[in-house]
């Protein structure tokens, strides 16, 4: 219990502390301490993702083990990355290498598009989800659009009243109003409470009261 | 089971339209454009000519960091930023230092940097300099601030620091004028922890549509002289130095493709609203 | 019009168009791009931390400069991979509790600065019905209190309470409004990068004439 | 049908490698880069002989992306391979130009009839010339030279066409300018306005803007009347250049295609080679697949010259009290680097010494110096000069100079002078700080809506820009004396002065940072103070009537009170009656700040106890007493108020520091302060401007011990129903009907991210009510640790429910690394398992919509919870319900029933509430001007 509990929540709260206290000392002391915990943190991170990719052989092996649907594909995601792996360390990563070719023109154009997906699913969302169901998503909807409107050359142009009345806002002029105002109202309450919340988490782990992180049991 | 036999009214079919036939429209909104130019003009906002403005008082001794901390992932929406500004920044002659605290950045920026140059004949090291990538995000940052010939010993071309002209007189913040980051995540918090607070060094960001409704506390807190928002943040920067590029082509694609999407929303709406009172 | 000779610009052309056939219906093109996009990202990952991390954070201070403390977070990196093992996962904790705790211990202070006092600051604003900004001071000061007031749990939203507590949810639909709105744009850029790929890269369609 | 798929998969594979395959014969191999032509060697002047500059002309065209240098005194060392490649060559890295595939048949020339001819130089690229052909020299440009078909302004791709690329020197343009009559320009000249005098129209310096519409020189009109062409580049004429035509980087004729465009690399070998000795090298050239190509070899003997001769000498003898002062410039800007100067002398100059090396020494300098005060008794006619000697000894004269008698005005010692350890910092830095807070203002003066009037001018008035001004000139058809540059002007349009101005004011304070001087107030011609508490500086007045008006400025403290001191008070009265913009004068004293210590040298033990000492910093030769031997430490205009000196890591709480300053006048004369010091910077033990930080840190860790103490005890905290648990509930009761699997996803972030625990807290329960409903949990990982995490919770859970039998460790895997291959692999998930409910619960990105729009096209039901501000929208409009940021934690308190959870969530209303009262009374301070409680608030983190 001692080694397996105790001490491990006894690390927390030293190391929280340190590093709590460290914000308020300009010492050089205070530097060393907090470039001692980057490298150190990094360095842990390299063999977590050690871990990060004996997950990935596992699942995908045992995929192909069970010869589970569409497997073969588990090969392919496992032969690319062995390849990837390969002509890294073998040819070298400057510029027209392999490497970077497969980075360019296979990660980048892929994840680019997956990215890119999203301008579809945003105007599917738009026709077949967004509905002023009640008065607040009416508002929402309402923001919605004139921001739209007011993020393109279109929304200045049928501003009509605008141009008989140069005194009343156009719709950029809306947009702008909605997102410095409401907008950053609703933001920074928000905010303070999100805050709020990541405080008290942090200080319920340098406490010990927050474990979860540890993985329940014992 | 009644429900299904009844015949459709024309606002049921309409809303459940294949939604295939709705990625149709929306790809034909944005390519279509490409192909017809309309040449809207571009209304410019504040937050953009404010940043247009700080660099239009700099001088040519006066130094702008510029870094594209970002991937290709979001690099449609804010590789037009880049060029825009660096490019003012040639044309005002002030010192620029190009660079990237993203892997993947450094990579991007060169051609743009490369052909910007050459439009505006201006030498590398002399007129600019572009730094490598180097491991750390923010240890860079805090490193760059205090000693910049330390923090890259190499341009990106890997000429030597020391035989860099336009870096000889470039020590430390104090001589930094303004730093704007381009990013797609939360690096521009990085520069503002890391130079802006400690240091007092002025900063701008440009950051992608979706992150900017986050930035306009910043800026009301003054931390941000600025900010450029998504494509037409680029594109309102491409029409103040008066030159028509990448984003104001992307914006008349954007243009129709939001027509559609508000169209989209109506119909819907209209839809929905009809069949509601029908029940 | 030239259409590209680089055979790794047509890899990415038939990438593209592999991912954007998901938006007909899942089909095998989809799922190939799907399994060469994890299987590189995996690939590319090791290499790039094999060169960027661990050989200038932890070979080169270890071996050559002779930081040897450096040492102890390897031990407990090494901990951490433990975690397979079961009846040694117990072992990761401390390495775990390293990372987690000082993070915990950073996150106080800096949030405190940033997420509150700042932002308290920042909303000891200057009201006036004379001015446009003293005008939109006062929205801002009622928004924020509102929205804090929508975010109290221990206090049933009723009566006067409850009034305030639901203009906070009339300001934040307001506010996700208009980040659904901003977001739009983004997403949309996102397209016309590729459609810009495939003109100017891939056809060599010179569109800024 | 997955059978269908699987084979569907090697095809495309096979599609991919062929076109590949077939795409990549295609690349041609090309050949090694091009040697650097014209080699020379240049030796730097006045330099200690270490260092050389190798110079050599690059073509643009060339592939050579790499240039190595290397160079030994042994010739045996370069020719042979084994050898060479132990030394270390000097590399000097080329922008390889990106080739550029064009449209050639725009640019043809053929029909204009233009030859070039090659002019051989020995050992040099050929120098081009383009010669257009006349029915007399056709002929003979036949013979001797080659028809130019077309000329490239982008740098063609090697293998474009059959031609083969050659070299030549030149610089021409393709001129194209344009059709037709040119429009009439318009220039305005600010500030002037255009009278009618005795002799005709006159610009005269006046009030408001002028426009003059103006046509072309003669010199343009002839330029753009010569017509399309090519023409030899006249740097003269640059601009004209520049705006009609385009430079010519390659000239292609039948056979061949010459680059022309070429500039000269210079690299600088540094540092490591002995002067006097004879060197041999050469270059080697290459390209980005590493082929190569190298020069002869060459020689060079470096020369370790004398230093510069100090130049730009003056000696100032100040009439009032006697003191000599004398200034001089040691080293071009250019050559700092490669100064080699171990110190300045100053001699009387007698008659007899032409060789001048004798005469009374009157001092000696470090090199830092460039000028000082010499005190002794001089007559008008005496003569000096100065030596400069490097470290070799060898000595260079300047020419005798005389004194030149001046009644210099000392500028006065700046107030307030101190020389502090910087507050707050880690002990790294020193500052001098000087001076009171001052301030200044700047009006800008708009005319918001102008308005002209227009004057046609008769023919025959030009305007003559001579750079410094604007003139207006009537010429009679014909004169010859009409300058080349005179532009004809057509007509004018004066400005007409309205009635009020729009003026913004900016004021600028001047301090240091022990002043605490955050903004300022200002008022207009005695009328109410303005604070500006935004510290923005800026006020705007609209529609200010014209005419005279007083404008008044105070500094504040960051209190709200008014700082005393005269300069912090500054009262401007203006006449208002035209655009500009009037600001004070600032002054010109500079304050030269110097800085002594003695010699820091650090011991380094090395392998086998080898001690080894390194130099860190300081002089060799200091003495606290002598200003002589202090370092020049910076230079600061008077209004910077102060200098800061930050020293490396290697160098922080290390060494003392001394300091004196000089106040320079504009004339150079100038005024030293006593020395300041010694000084060690210090580091602090806690950060002053923090102090609100920690109060509220304080108050926070208070509060939230009391609460959970309370909750230890036993006291129950009311927390009200949030409604997403409802549905939570109901989403876990429809899979169960439906017999299809849940679907948990805990968001991208690690874990200690809130929103992720907090997704786990959830996890806890749906994966308990799963277990006991019978069915199946998927939880796709993208973080390692949560992964763990989440597969003990689960695993937990299951215990709990007493089916630890049904947990599968399979189901809660790691499915991708980034973003986007997660998305697309749990988009994928969803379709083929089709989950019947999915749950989104922690930190989300870009990512969301698509698994959300997934979702719902498989018709899951779905429940998000995220504190991602700018996913919620999408949680919104796409999920049957979204816990909106805290509501996430609350849920997740709510449902453990934990007390200590809810007595948590209770300290945080507390607290929010507590913020909210600071924010009401933030808010009635800030509004009524007590700025001292707003301050409180405000923490300054710039040094």
């Amino acid at each position: 219990m001692l080694w397996k509990k105790q001490i491990p929540l006894a690390i927390t709260f030293i190391m929280g502390l340190i590093l709590g206290i460290q914000y308020f000392v300009p010492s050089s002391t205070s530097d060393w301490v907090f470039d001692e915990y980057r490298t150190w943190g990094i360095i842990i991170g390299l063999f977590g993702s050690v871990l990060a990719y004996i997950s990935f052989y596992r699942a995908h092996g045992m995929r192909i083990k069970k010869k589970a649907p569409a497997w073969p594909f588990s090969v392919v995601a496992i032969a690319m990355s062995l390849a990837m792996a390969f002509v890294g360390f073998a040819f070298g990563r400057e510029e027209n290498t392999v490497f970077m070719n497969m980075y360019t023109y296979i990660l980048v154009p892929i994840e680019g598009t997956m990215f890119s997906l999203l301008a579809f699913y945003i105007s599917s969302a738009a026709y077949r989800a967004f509905r002023a169901r009640s008065a607040q998503a009416t508002a929402l909807l309402v923001a919605a659009v004139i921001v739209m409107l007011g993020r393109v050359p279109l929304g200045e142009q049928i501003s009509f009243w605008h141009k008989l009345w140069p005194a009343l806002p156009t719709f950029t002029d809306i947009a702008n109003w909605i997102l410095n105002v409401p907008n950053m109202a609703a933001k920074r309450g928000m905010g303070l409470g999100i805050g709020l919340g990541i405080m008290m988490l942090s200080l319920k782990i340098v406490l010990g009261i927050e474990r979860s992180y540890m993985g329940s049991g014992e | 089971m009644a429900e299904d036999a009844r015949k459709k009214t024309f606002w049921e079919r309409l809303i459940q339209i294949d939604r295939r036939v709705i990625y149709l429209i929306i790809a034909l909104a944005m390519i279509l454009p490409f192909f017809f130019q309309m040449g809207l003009p571009i209304p410019v906002t504040k937050e953009v000519k404010d940043i247009y403005d700080h660099i239009e008082a700099l001088t040519p001794n006066d130094v702008v960091i510029l870094s594209a901390d970002f991937d290709p992932s979001v690099s449609p929406e804010l590789l037009p930023m880049f060029d825009a500004l660096f490019r003012h920044c040639l044309k005002k002659d002030v010192k620029t230092i190009a660079m990237s605290l993203y892997i993947q950045g450094p990579g991007l920026i060169a051609p743009i940097i490369q052909e910007a140059a050459k439009d505006y004949q201006k030498v590398n090291g002399v007129d600019y300099v572009f730094m490598p990538w180097i491991y750390g995000y923010t240890l860079v940052v805090m490193d760059m601030m205090e000693d910049l010939k330390a923090t890259f010993p190499t341009d990106y071309y890997g000429t030597r620091i020391e035989d860099i002209p336009i870096v000889k007189k470039i020590e430390n913040y104090e001589d930094y004028d303004l730093i704007v980051c381009f990013t797609g995540s939360s690096s521009y918090a990085w520069w503002l922890l890391y130079a802006h607070e400690p240091y007092g060094v002025p900063m701008a960001t440009g950051v992608t549509a979706v992150s900017a409704a986050d930035i306009y506390p910043y800026i009301q807190s003054g931390q941000y002289i600025g900010m450029l928002g998504g494509l037409k943040g680029a594109a309102e920067y491409e029409t103040l130095i008066n030159e028509k590029r990448m984003a104001t082509m992307g914006m008349e694609a954007q243009n129709w493709a939001h027509i559609v999407i508000i169209l989209f929303i109506i119909i819907g709406n209209i839809g929905y609203m009809a069949i509601a009172r029908k029940k | 019009m030239h259409i590209s000779i680089n055979p790794w610009v047509w890899l990415g052309v038939f990438f593209t168009f592999s991912v954007l056939s998901f938006l007909y219906k899942d089909n095998p093109f989809y799922k190939l791009a799907e399994h060469v996009t994890v299987g590189v990202s995996i690939g590319y990952g090791m290499v790039i931390i094999w060169h960027n991390a661990l050989i200038p954070r932890f070979y080169m201070p270890v071996f050559q400069e002779g930081k040897l403390i450096l040492i102890i977070p390897a031990i407990l990196g090494l901990m951490m991979i433990l975690r397979i093992v079961p009846k040694y996962s117990w072992l990761s904790r401390y390495a775990i509790c390293f990372s987690v705790g000082g993070g915990a211990g950073l996150a106080i202070p800096r949030s405190m600065q940033a997420s509150v006092l700042r932002q308290l600051e920042a909303t000891m604003l200057d009201l006036g019905f004379t001015t446009t900004q003293g005008i939109n001071n006062i929205v801002i000061f009622v928004g924020v209190l509102a929205v804090l007031i929508y975010f109290f749990f221990s206090k049933e939203h009723k009566g006067v309470f409850g009034g305030i507590a639901k203009l906070g949810i009339w300001f934040l639909m307001v506010g996700f409004g208009a980040t659904f709105g901003y977001t739009v744009m983004a997403r949309l850029s996102l397209f016309i990068g590729r459609v810009l790929f495939v003109l100017q890269d891939f056809l060599g369609i010179n569109l800024a004439g | 049908m997955h059978l269908l798929k699987v084979k569907a998969l090697p095809v495309a594979i096979l599609l991919c490698a062929g076109i590949w395959l077939a795409a990549s014969g295609c690349t041609p191999k090309g050949s090694p880069p091009a040697v650097p032509t014209e080699v020379q060697v240049i030796d730097i002047p006045a330099d200690d002989g270490t260092n050389v500059v190798i110079a050599w002309r690059r073509f643009s065209a060339s592939t050579a992306r790499q240039y190595d240098i290397y160079y030994s005194t042994d010739p045996e060392s370069l020719t042979n391979e084994k050898f060479r490649k132990k030394l270390e060559p000097v590399t000097r890295s080329v922008q390889v130009a990106t080739p550029v595939v064009g449209d050639t048949t725009a640019n043809k020339v053929e029909g204009l009839g233009y030859y070039l001819v090659l002019e051989e130089v020995e050992g040099k690229t050929p120098i081009a010339k383009v010669i257009k052909a006349t029915p007399e020299n056709r002929d003979s440009l036949e013979s001797v030279g080659e028809k130019i078909i077309a000329c490239e302004h982008e740098l063609a791709p090697s293998d474009v066409d059959n031609r083969e690329l050659r070299f030549a020197r030149g610089k021409f343009f393709r001129i194209t300018p344009p059709e037709g009559e040119p429009e009439p320009e318009r220039t305005t000249i600010e500030n002037s306005t255009i009278e009618t005098g005795p002799e005709g129209f006159v610009i005269e310096q006046g009030k408001g803007p002028l426009i003059l519409d103006v046509g072309l020189s003669d010199k343009e009109l002839q330029f753009r009347l010569a017509g399309d062409r090519i023409e030899d580049f006249d740097p003269e004429n640059s601009a004209l250049f520049f705006k009609y035509g385009k430079e010519i980087i390659s000239l292609v004729t039948e056979k061949n295609r010459y680059n022309l465009s070429s500039e000269i690399v210079q690299t600088v070998i540094r540092g490591n080679i002995e002067p006097g000795s004879e060197y041999y090298y050469l270059i080697v050239a290459k390209d980005d697949k590493d082929r190569t190509s190298e020069t002869e070899m060459m020689q060079f003997t470096p020369v370790d010259d004398p230093p510069m001769c100090p130049a730009n000498t003056a000696a100032v003898l100040d009439t009032i009290d006697g003191r000599l002062m004398i200034t001089w410039t040691g080293y071009d800007p250019g050559l700092a680097p490669f100064r080699d100067v171990d110190r300045y002398e100053i001699h009387r100059f007698e008659e007899t010494d032409t060789a001048l090396i004798g005469g009374e020494l009157l001092g000696t300098f470090n090199p830092d110096f460039s000028a000082s005060f010499i005190e002794g008794d001089f007559n008008r006619e005496d003569m000096f000069y100065i030596a400069s000697f490097d470290n070799t000894g060898q000595r260079s004269v300047s020419q005798p100079f005389g004194i030149t008698p001046t009644r210099l005005s000392k500028p006065d010692m700046v107030d307030n002078l101190a020389l502090v350890d910087v507050e707050n910092d880690d002990g790294k830095a020193l500052a001098v700080r000087w001076g009171n807070p001052k301030i200044t203002l700047e009006l800008n003066i708009i005319d918001p809506s102008p308005e002209y009037t227009e004057t046609e001018l008769p023919e025959g008035y030009y305007l003559i820009d001579s750079g410094e001004e604007k003139r207006l000139v009537h010429y009679e058809p014909g004169d010859t004396t009409l300058p080349e540059r005179a532009v004809p002007v057509f007509s004018a349009h004066r400005w007409i002065a309205p009635e009020t101005f729009d003026v913004s004011v900016r004021y600028k304070i001047f301090a240091n940072d022990e002043h605490d001087v955050p903004y300022a107030k200002l008022r207009l011609d005695g009328g109410d103070w303005e604070n500006d508490y935004q510290e923005v500086g800026l006020f705007t007045f609209d529609n200010l009537p014209a005419g005279e008006h007083t404008f008044e400025a105070v500094i504040l403290n960051s209190a709200g009170r008014e700082v005393e001191n005269p300069e912090a008070r500054v009262t401007q009265t203006v006449v208002i009656d035209k655009p500009g913009t009037i600001k004070d004068d600032a002054p010109t004293e500079m304050v030269q700040v110097w800085r002594g210590n003695y010699a820091l040298i650090d011991t380094v033990e090395e392998k086998d106890s080898v001690v080894t000492e390194v130099f860190l910093e300081g002089p060799p030769h200091f003495e606290p007493t002598n200003k002589r031997t202090f370092e020049l430490a910076g230079l600061r205009g008077i209004l910077a108020r102060q200098l800061q000196n930050s020293w490396p890591d290697s160098l922080r709480n290390k060494g003392e520091y001394y300091y004196f300053v000089r106040v320079f006048a504009s004339d150079g004369a100038y005024t030293e302060s006593d020395i300041l010091g010694p000084m060690r910077p210090q580091s602090q033990w806690f950060h002053t401007e923090k102090t609100m930080v920690l109060i509220l840190v304080i108050l926070f860790v208070f509060f939230v011990n009391f609460f959970l103490a309370a909750a230890r005890k036993g006291k129950r905290f009311y927390l009200r129903p949030i409604a997403g648990i409802a549905h939570l509930d109901e989403a876990l009761g429809r899979a169960t009907e439906m017999g299809r699997p849940l679907l948990y996803v805990l968001g991208l972030n690690g874990i200690s991210d809130i929103a992720t625990l907090a997704g786990l807290t959830i996890l806890g329960r749906v994966a308990k009510k799963a277990a006991e409903f019978q069915t199946r949990l998927i939880v796709p990982c993208v973080d390692p640790i949560v992964l763990i995490v989440a597969q003990e919770t689960v695993k937990t859970a299951f215990m709990d429910a007493g089916r630890p039998d049904a947990f599968n460790e399979d189901d809660i895997f790691y499915a991708a690394g980034s973003q986007f291959s997660y998305a697309a692999a749990v988009a994928g998930l969803m379709v083929r398992y089709k989950t019947a409910a999915n749950f989104y619960m922690g930190m989300f990105y870009a990512e969301s919509l698509i698994l959300t729009e997934t979702g719902s096209m498989s018709g899951s039901i779905q429940i998000a919870g995220t504190d991602a501000i700018t996913q919620i929208p999408f949680f919104i409009t796409t999920c049957d319900y979204t816990l909106i940021g805290e509501e996430l934690y609350a849920a997740s308190a709510y449902l453990s029933q934990d007390p200590l959870q809810v007595g948590s969530l209770k300290a945080q209303d507390m607290l929010k509430a507590i913020y909210m009262a600071v924010i009401v009374l933030g808010t009635v301070a800030m509004t009524s001007g007590f700025m001292w409680f707003v301050n409180l608030f405000k923490i300054r983190l710039e040094q």
